[in-house]
């Protein structure tokens, strides 16, 4: 399994930390009015921030 | 003008009357090619009720398609005949029940009287072919069709089972008047 | 692994218009795979809205789509479904379009078992008028239109659909995203009318309102109410008290309303 | 004679007439006095692989035949003035969305419950004007059960044609009536079918003007998809306001009518060369009317009768140059007076206009028409 | 010993519109001996109703009526209500009027629990317009636009009432005579909205069409279909097929809406 | 100044100009760009024991206003175009039962959901023609949001005193603009309360005519029993078809109207005397040709402006009287042509009528007004 | 408690049939379109023949 | 004529622009006595995208409620300098958020730049008071209405709790305008 890419599209998201606060790792941060990538590496490949973005603005591959 | 030729039945709401209406127009217009329209008037309430069905027959198109003076009438109760007689035109004739029209409309038409729903009754054993009775005795009366053009149009609308019952109704109805007005 | 939602969206629509945090989007994210994991034909189905801020979701998504009239869209649907039964047809909308003014045409589609899915997304307001209450905002909520807090009662959605006659009802939250899914694609496979109601946020119109920080707070308070069927039964009223039932609430076979009219057909044909 | 004769009410006609045209959908709620169309509609269409459905009212009934129209069947509702009011909303929704449907109104007493089985004309500014906003509309209104059969064919062409909903006005007398009809050969009369899509489906756009002012509508389920809003829109037919593109699309609905009321309007004339005074009259009305004309020109007066089919688009160029030459108009409506005032409008009044109103339950006579036609004299 | 239904009838109204045999006439003079059992005053009743056959009942009854459009009868009676909650308000119609065009109304009512008395005259048909197919119709019964056969299934109008949130819920049938007065007369005690479905019969557009030889054979049916609640809980469901439970069905406490609503005052009024 | 003041919407002038009229019931069901009247409904109701309901539609929100004003109650709803039209069938029935109720429609573009953030005139006609059957029409249209409170009391009372259903016509632009208002006092404004019956109960008619085309109206809930239905009826309000009393009846509803043209019809005129031009426009609009009527005047072009605030009754003699005054008129509306069809029909065209028309959800400029002016003339 | 009185109001009687069927002693018949009271001395006050005469027209004292 | 002044607020939904006008306008017509409308429009979709808020303010009944030739003009966003600041007329005012409107728009009008939300969000402490301060900076641009009238609308609009927090916004923006311009 290669390491996870997470991927945040900027002009989707609407920045309403929903990938934020529910990422079991902590892998986003708000930054402004985007959520940001800052721990890609903690990633566990849940999905769950991709599944719960109402924006399609994640993607993890 | 037209050969226009007016005629109504009028009676109570169920007597089968919007029935024999369509039987006649359908002698005329489908048996005998002419032109024919059959309306009805609705009482004031949906059920009950004095009803009237008309029927206009001519050899052309036919414009206003209700009665304007009605050429024969027929009138199984006396409501009907206490509202409907009005209309008849001077010289025209009137059919009515002799059973159930007791006060006998007056103007200037002839009357024929005839016990219709007791013939059905007593003479074709169902009171529920009393409205072709009153067909044929019509037919009998105004000549408007040919006899056999209403007893196909009769043939044509009942089914198979009552065809029998419903032919002798109209021929009975037609010959006592036939007998009646000779 | 990401799921390619590009190829049933419409190209080139995206952002949609839904406010930041608005669970419509998640919900929207749910059918498309929902109608992937059911392989779907785009040309072969039809999704048909109303109107609200839900009703916007056929706007994106790249099949034979119909937003209609406020509270119309099963109506509408089922004459697409009666006319052309090979067709899939889902209807999706809001808590307003679906059981206030769309609730006749709502039980009567249920009555009917007519084959559709109807995804109905309760955000228990109306959105995109703003904010007045719904037939589904909790009572004493403030809306718009209840500035001393909402009187009225509140449908329970899959309670009214069953009592119409619904076949297939089920629940589940924007917070259960993976659940999301699932419960349409069940609801696709079922023959005959399926109602999946989803419970998601309107953060914009009922959530400042009603005092939530944030959306992040409103997705906390689906996570804590829902209750999968299975679970309630082991658990007293006391602690069901407050709570949703989530899952498969209700399913039962009763035959199909166009296969009944296909034997209409069969007797007209003198079959 | 070879075709096939038979005594139809004017509803049962009108049904026929849908059944000729190629109607595969009925989507009704029951309405005294429309609901014969309905039953033969009920009978007939399973014949054939139709679908008839009765809906939860008539919202949803006219919202089921805009959805079946759009997967490519020809629609038909019926229903009475009640029923026709709760449409408003949806009829709307057809003109906007462009959906080919046609609506039969079986005039009754109104407002509200009025009376049922009461005849009445008194739906015909409704029909122009019911429904909110700015849109087109084509209603027709015929005379006689073989007129109901054909123009109900007619109908289903005009919608067809101008992708949009098309209403056809009976009333009580005219849709309880029976009347010889004689059933139309195919080919007899034209059937027109919906013009289909000829672009690829990528490059279909379910309102593109570039070709003309009536873009083909493809069929759900076919192999072109789209989006239908009630919204304004774009050609693409996803929501817009950009009021270029808002005021393009308006204007072009009503050019569709406008632009071709050749091919729209129809009407009848009779006796009307010479006509002095000419009788305005539609529908069941213009019976009497005909009637009264005859009555009168054999009294010698010169009557005429002008018979407008097409309610709307209203015929008023032809209705504007008779008025140049006659010395009255006598309007005869069941109604209190409504297309009288598109007659007063068009004819700018040149001569004495007036109308009869009848709305008792009974209809206009004949000798009601003399009596006017004299007093204008 | 005979009731006495002068005092309740206007004068020379009789007799009334409806065909021999018509259930509607059982029913409202069960009607009239419930209104009397619960004292009910002329002046401060009114009865409500949409547009059918059933619905002409509030003609002949001395109260305020209010004979509105067909289906809205329930929408009436609810600003009448709201506005003057010390009436006592009740509605009466078909089952056309109130579940097939009215179904939005009936349920919203019964969401709201507001305080009135719904009694739906089920005579299975659209009878004032002539027999066409009611969503009470039996499934492949004839009606005047279903010449093969109803295809749809029909609501079970207190299963509807229940799931929209009704808190009383009755039914019986025009031959349990002695029923009618009892169930409406707890119907109008009970605080909220009440729902009592009559079925009766339409020998007219019913019964002909679907080889009923007599009104006689009509009621003889609602005799034997009919089990009683209590009765049918010892019952198996093979012994249960095709019948219909009576009695008091459902009945719960939840506040009333006009008393919710005196809440909204008194919070606006700041107290 | 002693009155209180406020910057307020349209739309809140209009809930408290029905507050100040007496209103005590409010039935709704929200819909842009309307919902602001129900909110302050919502808020101010219950304050002094009012009753506010949001219904599940506005078919719903119709019937909940007719049942009240029943109880004796001012009722009120308010809608936009889709929910006005799907309220047509019971808008009927408030006619012909005559029931008093005051109907805001705050119009936006159509048909269907159209655009519903965006201005518009187009549902003018519908107000008087949207109803099937012959039935009459009080709408009135304000301009400014103090007159939109005075003509809200004034729809009130209009509909109290010919107890039937009014019409208050704004649109999207008045609606939500605000200005300054001052609350007029109690007294200030005339308030019409409804007539109370004074025969005995036992010989309370409903529809009794013998007093006068207006008969009392007694409240549910009082001594007074009665019957009221949607169907034609006689004086005591049991149905009838009897054709003498229906015929009454209706040219009865009809008088209504059309005898006290001069109590209801209301219009402003502004540089009329000598104005050779003459703009003829309503609500938003008419502010336009106001401030167009101002430069036309400063660069020396005689225009005045014609504002009719009662749109029907349409002051249809008036009009004709002016039209014989003018060279040109000039009918600017946000719509493609309503209210000029009326101002064509009732001044015979003696004068050249060009509108102006606008639908792609801007106002109608008072430059643009002013270019047309010069161009007719 | 004295003899029961049956009538029948013979304008109001549609003649359809239901007191004559299940009054239990058979007190009723039928006589052309309307029912006739036949055996009034056989009534046993039961009062089912008022209770659904769906026509006000059976009046039993 | 009269003296009719035009007024714009434009920027992204969200900003609060409708309140400002709202107070502007109240400033002139309740506390002043002027005449004053304020309208605004919506963007093409229901939420998002440039808004715009409008005040006419006259010693007369004021006609026309939309701006016909701005006098002052307030751009907030890029997109709303864009669209809003055509309308502006030859002589006019314009108003930018120099962090926010880096293309500045072209015309014969004088343009004043001043980082309107970082002042919120640095001097006053909440961006959310952007709107307060931004209509400070108006008032000080235009003196259409007086320091004092419009500090005064704002405290009759905001929440007791807030009222420090937004006079120091509205004064803020006031004086470093004033200074700006000086
Ligand atoms: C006939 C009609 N009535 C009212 C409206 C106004 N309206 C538009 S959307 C809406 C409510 C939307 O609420 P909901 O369906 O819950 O969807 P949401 O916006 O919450 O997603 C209303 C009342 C309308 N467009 N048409
Ligand atoms: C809006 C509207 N739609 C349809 C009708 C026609 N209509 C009158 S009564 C009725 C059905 C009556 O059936 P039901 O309510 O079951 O009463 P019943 O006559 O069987 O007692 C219908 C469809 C109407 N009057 N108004
Ligand atoms: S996939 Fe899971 S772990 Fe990875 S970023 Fe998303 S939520 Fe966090
Ligand atoms: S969930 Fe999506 S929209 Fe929300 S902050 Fe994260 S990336 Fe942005
Ligand atoms: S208003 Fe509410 S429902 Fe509508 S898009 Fe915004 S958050 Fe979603
Ligand atoms: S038609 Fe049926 S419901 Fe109507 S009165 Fe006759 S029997 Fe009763
Ligand atoms: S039950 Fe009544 S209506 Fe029927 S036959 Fe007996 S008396 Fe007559
Ligand atoms: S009261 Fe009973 S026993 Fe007596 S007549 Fe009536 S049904 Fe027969
Ligand atoms: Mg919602
Ligand atoms: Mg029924």
């Amino acid at each position: 399994m290669s390491s996870p890419k997470v991927e945040i599209i900027e002009n989707y998201c609407k920045g309403c930390s929903i990938c934020v606060e529910f990422c079991p790792t902590n892998v986003f941060k708000m930054e402004g009015f985007v959520a940001k990538v800052v721990r890609p590496e903690a990633c566990t490949k849940c999905m769950l921030c991709e599944l719960r973005c109402p924006d399609f603005a994640v993607k993890v591959h | 003008m037209s050969s226009r030729y007016e005629l109504r039945f009028s009676g109570a709401g169920g007597q089968g009357l919007i029935t024999a209406g369509i039987i006649l127009a359908e002698a005329a217009a489908i048996v005998e090619g002419q032109h024919a329209v059959q309306s009805q008037s609705y009482g004031p309430e949906a059920r009950g009720g004095a009803s009237k069905s008309e029927v206009i027959i001519s050899n052309e198109p036919i414009d206003y398609p209700k009665a304007t003076s009605v050429d024969a009438c027929l009138a199984l109760t006396q409501e009907a005949a206490d509202k409907y007689a009005i209309g008849i035109k001077p010289g025209g004739m009137l059919l009515i029940d002799s059973d159930f029209v007791k006060r006998e409309p007056q103007g200037d038409f002839k009357t024929v009287k005839f016990p219709i729903i007791s013939t059905a009754k007593n003479e074709i054993g169902r009171e529920i072919v009393a409205n072709v009775v009153a067909l044929g005795a019509m037919v009998a009366l105004t000549g408007i069709v040919s006899r056999e053009a209403g007893e196909q149009a009769v043939i044509a609308r009942v089914p198979e089972a009552f065809i029998e019952l419903n032919k002798k109704a109209y021929n009975t109805g037609y010959e006592k008047i036939k007998s009646l007005i000779a | 692994m990401a799921f390619d939602y590009e190829q049933y969206l419409r190209p080139g629509k995206l952002p949609h218009i839904w406010c930041p945090g608005c669970g419509h989007g998640i919900v929207m994210k749910g059918l498309l795979r929902a109608i992937d994991t059911c392989g779907l034909e785009k040309n072969n189905t039809a999704i048909v809205s109303g109107i609200g801020c839900a009703s916007r979701l056929p706007g994106y998504v790249d099949f034979n789509t119909l937003h209609t009239a406020h509270g119309r869209a099963a109506a509408f649907a089922t004459g697409i479904k009666m006319a052309k039964p090979e067709m899939d047809v889902l209807v999706v909308g809001g808590d307003g379009d679906g059981v206030a003014i769309g609730g006749n045409h709502f039980i009567h589609a249920c009555r009917r078992n007519i084959d559709m899915t109807y995804v109905l997304l309760n955000n228990y307001i109306y959105g995109m008028t703003g904010g007045q209450f719904s037939p589904c905002t909790p009572t004493w909520a403030k809306a718009s239109t209840t500035p001393y807090g909402n009187p009225d009662p509140i449908f329970d959605v899959p309670k009214l659909a069953i009592g119409a006659g619904a076949t297939f009802v089920a629940r589940t939250t924007a917070f259960h995203a993976t659940q999301i899914d699932k419960l349409i694609a069940a609801g696709l496979r079922h023959k005959g009318m399926a109602v999946i109601e989803v419970l998601d946020d309107c953060p914009t119109a009922y959530g400042r309102r009603n005092k939530f920080r944030s959306v992040v707070d409103m997705m906390k308070r689906l996570k804590e109410i829902a209750v999968p069927v299975k679970a309630a039964a082991h658990m007293t009223p006391e602690q069901l008290e407050g709570k949703v039932l989530t899952g498969i609430l209700h399913q039962e076979e009763r035959p199909e309303y166009c296969e009944q009219y296909q034997q209409v057909i069969a007797r007209a044909q003198g079959a | 004679m070879a075709k096939k004769v038979a005594l139809l009410q004017g509803n049962e006609a009108c049904a026929y007439g849908a059944l000729y045209a190629g109607c595969s959908f009925f989507g009704g709620y029951p309405i005294t006095p429309s609901t014969e169309v309905a039953e033969v509609m009920s009978k007939e269409l399973p014949k054939t692989g139709g679908k008839f459905i009765q809906m939860e009212d008539e919202i949803a009934a006219m919202a089921s035949i805009l959805g079946a129209s759009l997967t490519g069947a020809k629609a038909l509702t019926a229903s009475s003035g009640p029923g026709i009011s709760l449409k408003q909303e949806l009829i709307g929704y057809a003109c906007i969305a462009e959906i080919p449907c046609v609506i039969v109104n079986v005039m009754r007493g109104g407002p509200s419950t009025g009376m049922p089985t009461g005849p009445s004309q008194s739906d015909v500014m409704q029909a122009k004007w019911g429904t909110h906003g700015d849109h087109p509309a084509i209603a027709l209104a015929p005379a006689s059960c073989q007129e109901i059969f054909s123009e109900t064919v007619r109908a289903f062409n005009l919608a067809e044609i101008y992708r949009m909903p098309v209403q056809v006005l009976l009333d009580e007398i005219n849709g309880h009536m029976r009347e010889r009809i004689e059933f139309p050969e195919p080919g007899d009369l034209e059937v027109v079918d919906r013009q289909q899509a000829t672009v690829s489906p990528a490059d279909y756009k379910p309102f593109d003007d570039s070709q003309g002012d009536i873009p083909p509508l493809a069929s759900f389920g076919s192999e072109y998809r789209y989006h239908v809003t009630g919204l304004n829109k774009a050609a693409d037919g996803f929501p817009t306001s950009k009021p270029e593109l808002v005021d393009a699309e308006q204007r072009r609905q009503l050019r569709k009518i406008e632009a071709n009321r050749a091919a729209i309007e129809k009407n009848e004339e009779y006796l009307i060369d010479d006509a002095e005074v000419i009788v305005v009259a539609y529908g069941t009305i213009s019976r009497s009317a005909r009637y009264a004309v005859d009555v009168l020109r054999k009294e010698g007066i010169k009557a005429g009768l002008f018979r407008p089919i097409t309610l709307w688009p209203f015929p008023e160029q032809r209705m504007a140059e008779l008025a140049g030459q006659a010395k009255a108009i006598v309007v005869p409506e069941m109604n209190l007076g409504q297309l009288i005032l598109e007659v007063e409008r068009v004819t700018r009044r040149v001569c004495p206009i007036e109308g009869i109103g009848r709305v008792d339950g009974e209809p206009i006579t004949p000798a009601q028409i003399v009596a006017k036609v004299k007093e204008v004299l």
